[in-house]
């Protein structure tokens, strides 16, 4: 830009308007969920935190298929064995193999995390979306029901379920859903009020949009981006419920396991000399999944802001001018010697 | 403090006798041997060493101290603590404490007592009528009334009186009897119960320490439920300065195991009264005492065919599963595929394997125990046998018409939804699975109140039963299978429309007989034979199929002396309790 | 522009006593529209003007129904909107024939949609096109409508300059053929330059496909750049209307004449000599109010009768009407 | 030109640039201009081409990172306080003994400008006890008076009273309140009355004259708004895509404009007064993207009298008076092309041919 | 004010009716018989009991005898547990829950909230990284392993504080501690994420534009606006506090609501239940209403209405 213009470089003829397209958009089209996925892919923590999901996932799923023993086998003479190559996590006290059982429990937690988080929030969204398009009364109702239920303690629903129900997998999530609805109809009937008259849900209304339309097709993907780190958030927390009620003795029920079962019936065994790793597996693996997912949820909530993104950029670069400085010094100094 | 034991003894040659007749063989725990030495190692100890006055131990609290209402034995741990009584068992030993004299008529029909002058903790005195009072109020129930003259008429109208017990003065009472019973000596845990206080309090009675009358040697201080309950010596105490020498007791409460331990490792308490299976490896096994089994689980077979629907009443099971659940080689093939040696011992393993209907404890005619003098023949091997086990299943299959195991209905198992409980099952249903090949099996778990629901009710095809066993009574436990009441028709059931605890599964007439005329067979030996007929018989149906016997141990650190755990799980009991300074 | 020859032709809507009343809770109602009439010819374009909250917006939106009218007529093409119900007005096809353009380049544009998506949700909502090839080509002609490329259909809102994303906009409300835009703020969020540039565009707009225009708007300038005639409303009433030439050259509503002073002129040797009477007072609370003259409290002019009665528009003079019971001659 | 007055701010060849992930925003891209004591100099120029990141890089208000000073200087010169420092050179720590005191500030919108918690007169009141040493009654007192000055009825209850519970016009009053509380010597004004009905804007834009003629002040103010400019401005820098392409006084912009986007610029507004309507001027397309910057003149793409040039080198400046000069290659002597301005008028300055003015190049 | 006041008063009693109402034919929902206990001789008894405490009349009977002693603010005596009245027993263990929820506040959220203020001033910084990854650890470990590793580690080897129990003051740092460490987590990244969308306002510009310095701008506009919105959560917080945390009080043996709260329903305690659950509502409510309020006198924006 410094460079000297001379004369001779000039040309002064005049330039037709299409070499100059004045409307051109020169930057490449950015889509948001692939920008967001990039963005995410470049944490080395979520893709950590994503491998081990899939580890764990691919675990559930195969590993009571390759084990040699069935998740429910009594092994009466093999009780309370340590690990072994024949017993990766060794038996328990009525010889049955743990690493099995807990894949098996694995399974039934994964299940749980995924349906507890998501019916709840289906519900919750489809409350909360009737609550904030309609208003008026249908909303005044809804969010009085909000929160009736919300005072109400969650382990009357849970205990009354599973007494009624019996405890399985079905009836601790029927629990969830119909104790843990009122926070997602809240947010979301937040966000519909918010987004329901903001201008391009008018200007939908104006196209003649129906009110599914508008909900689902232009406010839903506007806070999808919440909506997937309030689920990852909601996996381990529905996991975490169900080793809560397994403590209280609310568990799924026998022979089927649960790693919140197995992770609170081990906690029996946590000064054991003997069995402690009947503590050790279940709570770590529980502790390692929710931790993936947690951090994922994290991952995801940044790379959703791509101003985060700007700021960890310029903390780097603020470092790698430090660091120069710092070298700089040095030089300067052993000079100086 | 001991010998102050032994005059109270002496003291009381009727009451002796009339307890050492029938006391020695039902009143066990542990043997008089171990007592014995118990009394030497104290009566050695230098009596400089320096004592605290403060014992500390984890038990189970109890659920009320409401005399009247309480239905657990752990209520009356605390009673023991608090209350007088005419009679005290110490360590197996039983003297007199407030009663004087005890007269038995020579038809065993009538007792009649003196009381000593002693007083509540507030200063009252302790008469006769607190006793009768007591005994009204607690013993006529619809299972004992009968016993009792006039017992029923009091029952069945809400009496405040009966006919049969009654006080003639203010330190006289008098217990007439219907008929004479083995098992009552007259030393039974009878309070006295002061009528004015029960009724002041009305229904806050036993809710707190402040709800409770104290005659015993202990007060109740402070009671924080589910944390600790504290205890100070009680000064108006009848042997107050005798029985008891520690001054201060705290029962802390601890229901997680690692919680416990940690508790017992830093010396926050002295002792716990139920190591149970999760503490038992952890706590140094020198300070575990093995106490004897009291709780027989068991493995009982719906054989009625009926089950009770709120709306229908009583109707049947479905042909499939009651012809299924009828077939004795059935249930023999499930019982024989059990190992119920190793299964006790992998579910917990401080309990033993239990093939009898009577408590180990109790002592037989010599100084053997019963169930080792008087055994049963044709039982199914503790290890279990696998062979014979298929025999009877194809034998089983053959009769009803199946070809193939897979072809059985589905059955379910019914237990509550304890650890142990479910792991015991759990276990049966995967042996059953592995030698059987049956795999219909589905487990059902429930609260507890809704399981005993389920079994009155007969849900249940199959049912893991836990019994506890009274050492003092033999006779009670058998009672639970006779046919009483007119239960043991389903159409009496109906007619009735309450159903009886327990009157499902057995019905025999033969063993109806045995067990109530050992009731009144006063000759050892010969009610022995009778027990042991009844027991075989009931053995034979298969029908309740004993399994484990629920024991246990219990820890107290090296520095305590004359503690130790009575019957029952959570019992705990003191025999001149003293806690070396450490 | 063709004043003379709109006069004639038929009237598009005639707005009749419109009320729209915001209930605030706990017996409060803000009188947020307070009986407006006025009537719009085809292919005239009438300009709204007024302050910030005086219920431009309100007008416009209840012209469309995205609010319903809690009084008087709306009569569109000789049928009245109010009291038909939804599938009523869904048979008529109303929001095919009435559109809006929205203020904000920025909120009004679904960031999750590509531009072409947007042009064509009504298209597709509306079934117009036999598929979407078909429909692709319509939004294709409708971005070349105004101004933008084919290319710029893959393309989300986000990339865009607010120009472009307004005009965005326009092709959105131009994809059904409407009769009727109105236009609020439309240019308001604009820099100047692409102001003009949508100000040109809808101008042609109008000419090409027969439009109505209702223009709302706080720039005076724009609205007597684009209207033939004018509205001035003043909290939820109008205070003055007429042609717009007659209403800017002699305005006689106080409130009008203090608006047109308070503007600011790109001219600095006409602001140099400028002297300008500045509106001073409290603002009159359009929440359940009392009758009178609402501009009253700021009036130099008020009497007495001011804040007891509310004046009527009255004409003073051909087409020109004023609700003042002192207009200033 | 009257009498020269003192020089309070001098920029010189300021660039500053945003670092960001996506690369590096070069939003002020080498910008010249000065500010006299008492005088109103006006910044025009479309969205985004950088008025508020020049005015807040004076008062070092952005964050830095992502903001980099990349290079220039801005002088502040203050000979009554003895004040003369290179603003560039200081740390946060340093500038603040400026901000307030020397430097103030008047936001766009005033609404989310003022804090919502806090009474706007505890505001004032902190403000005024950060720079002097005033006890709080004092500063109270003060702050009243200023509330008072900047027109807001009954001042007292005004001080405790929050920020929601005003009108627009009443919460930009209190901003004008709380920038004057210091007394300072140079007041930037972010466009502060975009957000105000034209009867509003009238009054505050009134308030601010008379308050710069009694303080004698120099003001920045920034403004999409032409009209406003011509009625408040002394002088008018008109900035593109980071650069200020056009810079004289009032009159010159207005009736001589130089470059094709002051023209364009001038040529869009509406006007008010005139009956017979005219096609608007527009300028087409959009400015470019300052993540690449063309390498020619910005504005070139849209220009419609643009030259091979324009495309290949960035234009100096030209001088055509000593306060007015443009970036653009037509006013080069040796560029042949000669338009007439569809804009402006011909006043008396000299300059005789219609705007169609031809110089030298400066050599930078 | 106080027109504000007494409508909000009015919709809570409306609250707690509806609470009440709601978990009274819940609760009846319950299978089983209460008066069954774990080796009962005698089922008639049981019965018998049944008919003693009017639960074998029709439901509604019940409801009425139920909204009576509910308007004489007597819950009657516990089925399970024969002389524990429920109002003695929450005059008695609500103590001891506020106590610990009330130290685990005084100590969690002060100690959150600062960790979120200093992380989100210096994000990245070591502070940051140190609290994030508290609040993953205590988050990704279940309550009861680490209510267990504390007792382990700060009793068992380290013998600092006991075990289990609730006597002296010294019993209750452990539980406290364990309750409080979710806290801490949950308000420091509440507090991080508030601080950093206050940080985005323009009236922190403004702030830094009269010359104030960081600090200032940081505790006298950031972090008081960034407290309002916390405020609005501490209803349920404090709530859910006061009920207690079941696990907690188990492994601690802390004798609070909470375990009582679980083994009444477990135990089909009606009364109890009912008791813990319409208390529960009463405090749910107050906790929600006294916030409302405070809401109203400490955010200016707030209208009343
Ligand atoms: N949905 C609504 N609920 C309650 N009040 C409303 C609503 N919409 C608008 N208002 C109120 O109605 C009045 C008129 O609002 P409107 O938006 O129509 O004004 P406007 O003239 O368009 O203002 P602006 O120039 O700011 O756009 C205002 O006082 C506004 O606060
Ligand atoms: N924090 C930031 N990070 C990255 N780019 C920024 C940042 N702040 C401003 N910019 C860029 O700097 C350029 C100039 O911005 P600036 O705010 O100065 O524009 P402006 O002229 O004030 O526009 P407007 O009239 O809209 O206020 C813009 O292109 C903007 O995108
Ligand atoms: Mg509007
Ligand atoms: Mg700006």
């Amino acid at each position: 830009m410094k460079e000297k213009i001379i004369s001779e470089m000039l040309d002064f003829s005049p330039v037709s308007e299409k070499e100059r397209d004045a409307e051109q958009i020169i930057r490449p089209s950015v889509r948001y969920w692939p920008e967001v996925w990039k963005r995410l892919f470049r944490n080395k923590l979520a893709v950590l935190c994503i491998v081990i999901i899939g580890l764990i996932l691919l675990c559930a799923i195969i590993m009571p298929i390759l084990s040699p023993y069935e998740f429910d086998e009594v092994s009466l003479f093999e009780s309370g064995l340590k690990p072994s190559a024949a017993h990766f996590f060794g038996t328990d006290a009525s010889g049955r193999d743990l690493w099995t059982r807990v894949w098996i429990g694995a399974r039934a937690s994964l299940l749980i995390g995924f349906l507890g988080a998501l019916t709840p929030f289906i519900i919750g969204t489809m409350i909360g979306a009737i609550a904030g398009w309609y208003g008026g009364r249908i909303d005044m109702i809804i969010m009085r029901v909000c929160d009736i239920m919300l005072c109400i303690p969650s382990m009357i629903y849970m205990i009354l379920i599973l007494m009624v129900m019996g405890g399985s997998v079905s009836s601790l999530v029927v629990a969830m859903a119909i104790s843990g609805w009122m926070g997602s109809a809240r947010g979301f009937r937040g966000r519909v009020l918010q987004f329901k008259n903001k201008e391009f849900t008018l200007a939908a209304k104006t196209q003649g949009a129906s009110a599914p339309r508008i909900i689902f097709r232009h406010i839903l993907p506007n806070i999808l981006g919440n909506i997937a780190v309030g689920l990852s958030g909601a996996v381990p927390g529905a996991i975490f419920m169900e080793a809560g009620m397994a403590y209280i003795g609310l568990g799924v029920t026998p022979p089927n396991i649960s790693l919140g079962q197995l992770s609170t019936d081990g906690i029996t065994y946590f000064m054991s000399p003997t069995k402690f790793h009947l503590f050790l597996y279940p709570s770590l693996v529980i502790s390692i999944m929710i931790f993936a997912f947690f951090m994922f949820g994290n991952a995801l909530r940044d790379a959703l802001d791509p101003r985060l993104r700007d700021e960890e950029y310029n903390a780097k670069r603020m470092r790698k001018i430090k660091r120069g400085q710092k070298r700089e010094a040095r030089k300067l100094g052993k000079a100086a010697v | 403090g001991t010998t102050a034991d032994k005059t109270s003894n002496a003291g009381n040659s009727t009451a002796a006798d009339a307890g050492n007749n029938t006391a020695d063989s039902e009143n066990a725990t542990p043997t008089t041997t171990e007592s014995a030495t118990t009394d030497t190692t104290v009566t050695e100890t230098p009596v400089e060493q320096e004592t605290l006055d403060t014992f500390r131990f984890v038990a189970t609290e109890p659920n009320t101290l409401n005399m009247i209402e309480s239905t657990s034995n752990l209520d009356t741990y605390v009673f023991y603590l608090t209350s007088a009584m005419l009679y005290r068992s110490i360590d197996g030993v039983v003297t007199p404490e407030v009663c004087d004299t005890l007269t038995v008529s020579d038809d065993r029909m009538t007792y009649t007592y003196t009381i000593k002058e002693a007083t509540y903790s507030d200063g009252t005195k302790i008469t006769a009528d607190d006793f009768v009072y007591y005994l009204v109020k607690k013993y006529l129930t619809s299972e004992n009334c009968t016993y009792f003259v006039g017992g029923e008429d009091t029952y069945n109208n809400s009496l405040e009186t009966c006919e049969g017990i009654y006080s003639v003065d203010e330190s006289t009472f008098v217990i007439t009897m219907t008929s004479p019973i083995v098992t009552f000596n007259g030393q039974l845990e009878i309070y006295p119960l002061q009528k004015a206080f029960v009724e002041a309090k009305g229904e806050a009675l036993g809710g707190t320490p402040a709800d409770l009358l104290y005659s015993g040697p202990y007060l109740l201080t402070d009671w924080v439920v589910g944390s600790s309950m504290t205890f100070v010596k009680n000064d108006s105490y009848i042997n107050a300065d005798t029985l008891f020498p520690t001054q201060n007791l705290t029962l802390v409460v601890s229901s997680d195991a690692s919680t416990t331990y940690s508790m017992y490792q830093n010396g926050e308490v002295d002792a716990i009264i139920n190591v149970n299976k999760d503490l038992y490896e952890l706590i140094d096994q020198a300070d575990c005492t093995y106490y004897s089994a009291d709780s027989l689980w068991g493995i009982e077979y719906n054989t009625t065919g009926f089950t009770y629907t709120d709306g229908d009443g009583f109707v049947s099971r479905g042909d499939e599963v009651s012809a299924l659940m009828k077939n004795l080689n059935f249930r023999k093939a499930l019982s024989y595929a059990i190992n119920r040696s190793a299964v006790a011992a992998v579910v917990d393993p401080t309990s033993t394997v239990a093939d009898r209907y009577v408590s180990t404890s109790v002592k037989g005619t010599g100084d053997a125990a019963y169930v080792d003098e008087y055994t049963l023949e044709n039982t199914a091997p503790l290890e279990g046998d696998a062979e014979a086990a298929v025999g009877y299943l194809n034998a089983a299959l053959a009769e009803l018409g199946y070809s193939d195991v897979s072809q059985l209905p589905e059955l379910s198992f019914l237990t509550f939804d304890s650890a142990s409980q479910s792991m015991y099952v759990e276990t049966v249903v995967s042996l059953w699975k592995s030698v059987l090949g049956l795999e219909n099996v589905t487990i059902n778990l429930q609260p507890i109140q809704s399981a005993i629901m389920s079994m009155v009710y007969m849900n249940y095809d199959i049912y893991l039963q836990q019994l506890s066993m009274n050492p003092d009574d033999m006779l009670e436990q058998l009672g639970f299978w006779k046919t009483t009441g007119g239960v043991s028709d389903v159409a009496g059931f109906q007619a009735s429309g309450v159903p009886s605890f327990m009157a499902s599964m057995h019905a025999d007439e033969a063993y109806d007989t045995l067990v109530t005329d050992a009731y009144t067979e006063f000759d050892d030996a010969a009610r022995f034979s009778m027990v042991q007929q009844a027991e075989q018989l009931l053995y034979d149906s298969y029908t309740f199929f004993p399994a484990m016997a629920g024991g246990g141990y219990y820890a107290t650190k090296s520095y305590v002396e004359g503690y130790y755990s009575t019957y029952g799980e959570n019992g705990y009991g003191f025999a001149n309790l003293v806690v070396y300074a450490h | 522009m063709a004043e003379s020859g709109a006069t004639k032709q038929e009237i598009l809507l005639d707005v009749q006593n419109v009320k729209k009343y915001f209930n605030l809770g706990h017996g409060k109602r803000l009188h947020a529209v307070d009986d407006i009439s006025f009537q719009i010819r085809r292919g005239e374009t009438l300009g709204l003007v007024g302050e910030s909250g005086c219920g431009k917006t309100t007008v416009g939106r209840t012209l469309v129904q995205l609010y319903e009218a809690d009084g008087g007529k709306i009569i569109f093409q000789g049928k009245d909107i109010v009291p038909m119900t939804r599938l009523q007005r869904k048979k008529e096809q109303l929001t095919k024939k009435m559109q809006m353009i929205f203020q904000d380049p920025y909120a009004s544009l679904n960031p999750y949609f590509t531009v072409g998506e947007i042009i064509g949700e009504g298209l597709e909502i509306h079934k117009i096109g036999a598929d979407k090839k078909e429909r692709l080509e319509m939004v294709y002609e409708l971005l070349d409508r105004v101004g933008l490329h084919k290319e710029h259909a893959n393309r989300f809102p986000h990339e865009f300059s607010g120009g472009q994303r307004q005009r965005v906009g326009i092709a959105r409300s131009l994809a059904l053929n409407p009769d009727f835009i109105v236009c609020d703020e439309a240019t308001s969020a604009l820099d100047v330059s692409v102001q003009a540039q949508v100000i040109n565009m809808l101008i042609d707009l109008r000419e090409k496909m027969n439009l109505t225009y209702l223009v709302v708007a706080h720039d005076l300038s724009v609205v007597r750049y684009i209207s033939d005639r004018v509205a001035v409303m003043y909290l939820g009433q109008l205070v003055e209307i007429g042609a717009v030439d007659e209403v800017y050259d002699h305005p006689m509503h106080p409130y009008t004449i203090g608006l047109l002073e308070a503007v600011p002129v790109a001219d600095p040797d006409y602001e140099k000599d400028r002297k300008i009477t500045m509106m001073k007072g409290e603002i009159f609370s359009p929440v359940n109010p009392r009758p009178g003259c609402r501009f009253a409290t700021r009036c130099p002019y008020a009497a007495e009768e001011c804040s007891s009665m509310t004046p009527l528009l009255q004409s003073v003079g051909g087409d020109h009407f004023v609700a003042c019971h002192h207009p200033v001659r | 030109m009257e009498q020269k007055k003192e020089r309070l701010i001098d920029v010189k060849d300021l660039e500053v640039s945003f670092m960001t992930a996506n690369g590096e925003v070069k939003a002020v891209r080498g910008i010249d201009f000065q500010l006299d004591k008492g005088e109103t100099l006006a910044i025009v120029g479309e969205s985004g081409c950088g008025k508020s990141v020049t005015i807040q890089t004076i008062m070092r208000l952005n964050l830095e990172p992502p903001a980099v000073i990349k290079g220039g200087s801005i002088t502040y010169t203050n000979s009554e306080k003895n004040i003369k420092v290179d603003i560039t050179k200081l740390n946060n720590k340093q500038m603040q003994a400026y901000r307030g005191k020397e430097f103030s500030m008047i936001f766009q919108d005033a609404m989310t400008s003022l804090n919502p918690t806090s009474k706007v007169g505890r505001q004032i009141v902190e403000a005024i006890r950060k720079h002097t040493a005033l006890s709080y009654m004092e500063a109270k007192k003060n702050a009243i008076e200023l509330l008072g000055k900047v027109g807001l009825p009954n001042p007292e209850a005004v001080f405790s009273r929050y920020p929601h519970t005003m009108s627009g016009g009443q919460r930009q009053r209190v901003m004008i309140a709380l920038a004057l509380s210091c007394n300072p010597s140079i007041l930037f004004a972010d466009e502060p009355t975009t957000a105000l009905d034209v009867t509003i804007q009238s009054q505050i834009l009134d308030l601010m004259n008379t308050i710069k003629k009694e303080r004698d002040m120099g003001i920045i103010f920034i403004t999409h708004n032409l009209g406003v400019v011509a009625r408040m401005a002394d002088r008018v820098a008109v900035m593109y895509a980071g650069q200020i392409i056009e810079s004289g006084m009032l009159r010159e912009i207005f009736y001589q404009p130089k470059h094709p986007y002051t023209w364009g610029l001038l040529g869009s507004v509406p006007e008010l007064k005139k009956s017979e309507n005219k096609r608007l001027l527009s300028i087409p397309g959009t400015p470019p993207d300052l993540f690449a910057p063309p390498k020619g003149c910005g504005f070139a793409a849209r220009c419609p009298y643009c030259m091979k040039a324009c495309l290949d080198y960035m234009p100096g400046e030209y001088s055509i008076t000593d306060s007015h000069f443009a970036r653009c290659w037509l006013l080069d002597e040796e560029c042949s092309t000669r338009i007439t301005p569809p804009v402006g008028r011909a006043v008396n300055t000299g300059d005789s041919d219609d705007g169609v003015f031809k110089t030298k190049r400066k050599e930078n | 004010m106080i027109k504000y006041v007494a409508k909000r008063l009015l919709i809570s009693l409306a609250t707690v009716w509806a609470i009440a109402t709601i978990c009274f034919f819940l609760i009846r929902l319950l299978p089983g018989n209460p008066f069954i206990v774990a080796n009962p001789l005698d089922i008639t008894n049981a019965e018998k009991m049944m008919e003693y405490y009017g639960l074998n009349d029709p439901v509604w009977m019940q409801y009425v005898r139920f909204m009576n002693s509910l308007l004489h603010l007597d819950f009657g005596y516990s089925l399970a547990h024969a002389g524990r009245s429920v109002n003695e027993v929450i005059a008695q263990y609500f103590p001891v829950t506020a106590q610990l929820a009330i130290q685990a506040m005084l100590f969690g959220i002060p100690t959150g909230t600062l960790l979120g203020i200093l992380s989100a001033y210096k994000r990245g910084g070591s502070v940051d990284i140190f609290a994030q990854l508290m609040t993953i650890l205590t988050t990704a470990i279940p309550a009861y392993v680490l209510a267990a590793i504390l007792q382990l580690v700060l009793s068992v080897k380290l013998g600092w504080f006991p075990a289990s129990g609730w006597e002296t003051q010294k019993y209750t740092i452990l539980p406290t501690l364990c309750l409080s460490l979710g806290m801490i987590s949950g308000h420091c990244r509440g507090m991080r994420t508030l601080m950093l969308e206050v940080g985005q306002q323009d009236y922190l510009k403004t702030a830094k534009a009269k010359g104030l310095s960081e600090v200032r701008i940081i505790f006298f506009h950031q972090i008081r606006n960034a407290l309002l919105p916390m405020v609005t959560n501490l209803g349920l917080e404090i709530a859910g506090l006061l009920m207690g945390s079941f696990v907690i009080e188990k492994i601690f043996s802390v004798p609070g609501l909470g375990k009582y709260f679980v083994n009444s329903i477990n135990e089909l305690d009606y009364t109890m239940a009912m008791g813990l659950v319409v208390f529960q509502a009463v405090v749910v409510v107050a906790a929600n209403f006294v916030v409302d309020i405070l809401y109203v006198l400490i955010d200016p924006r707030v209208k009343l209405d």
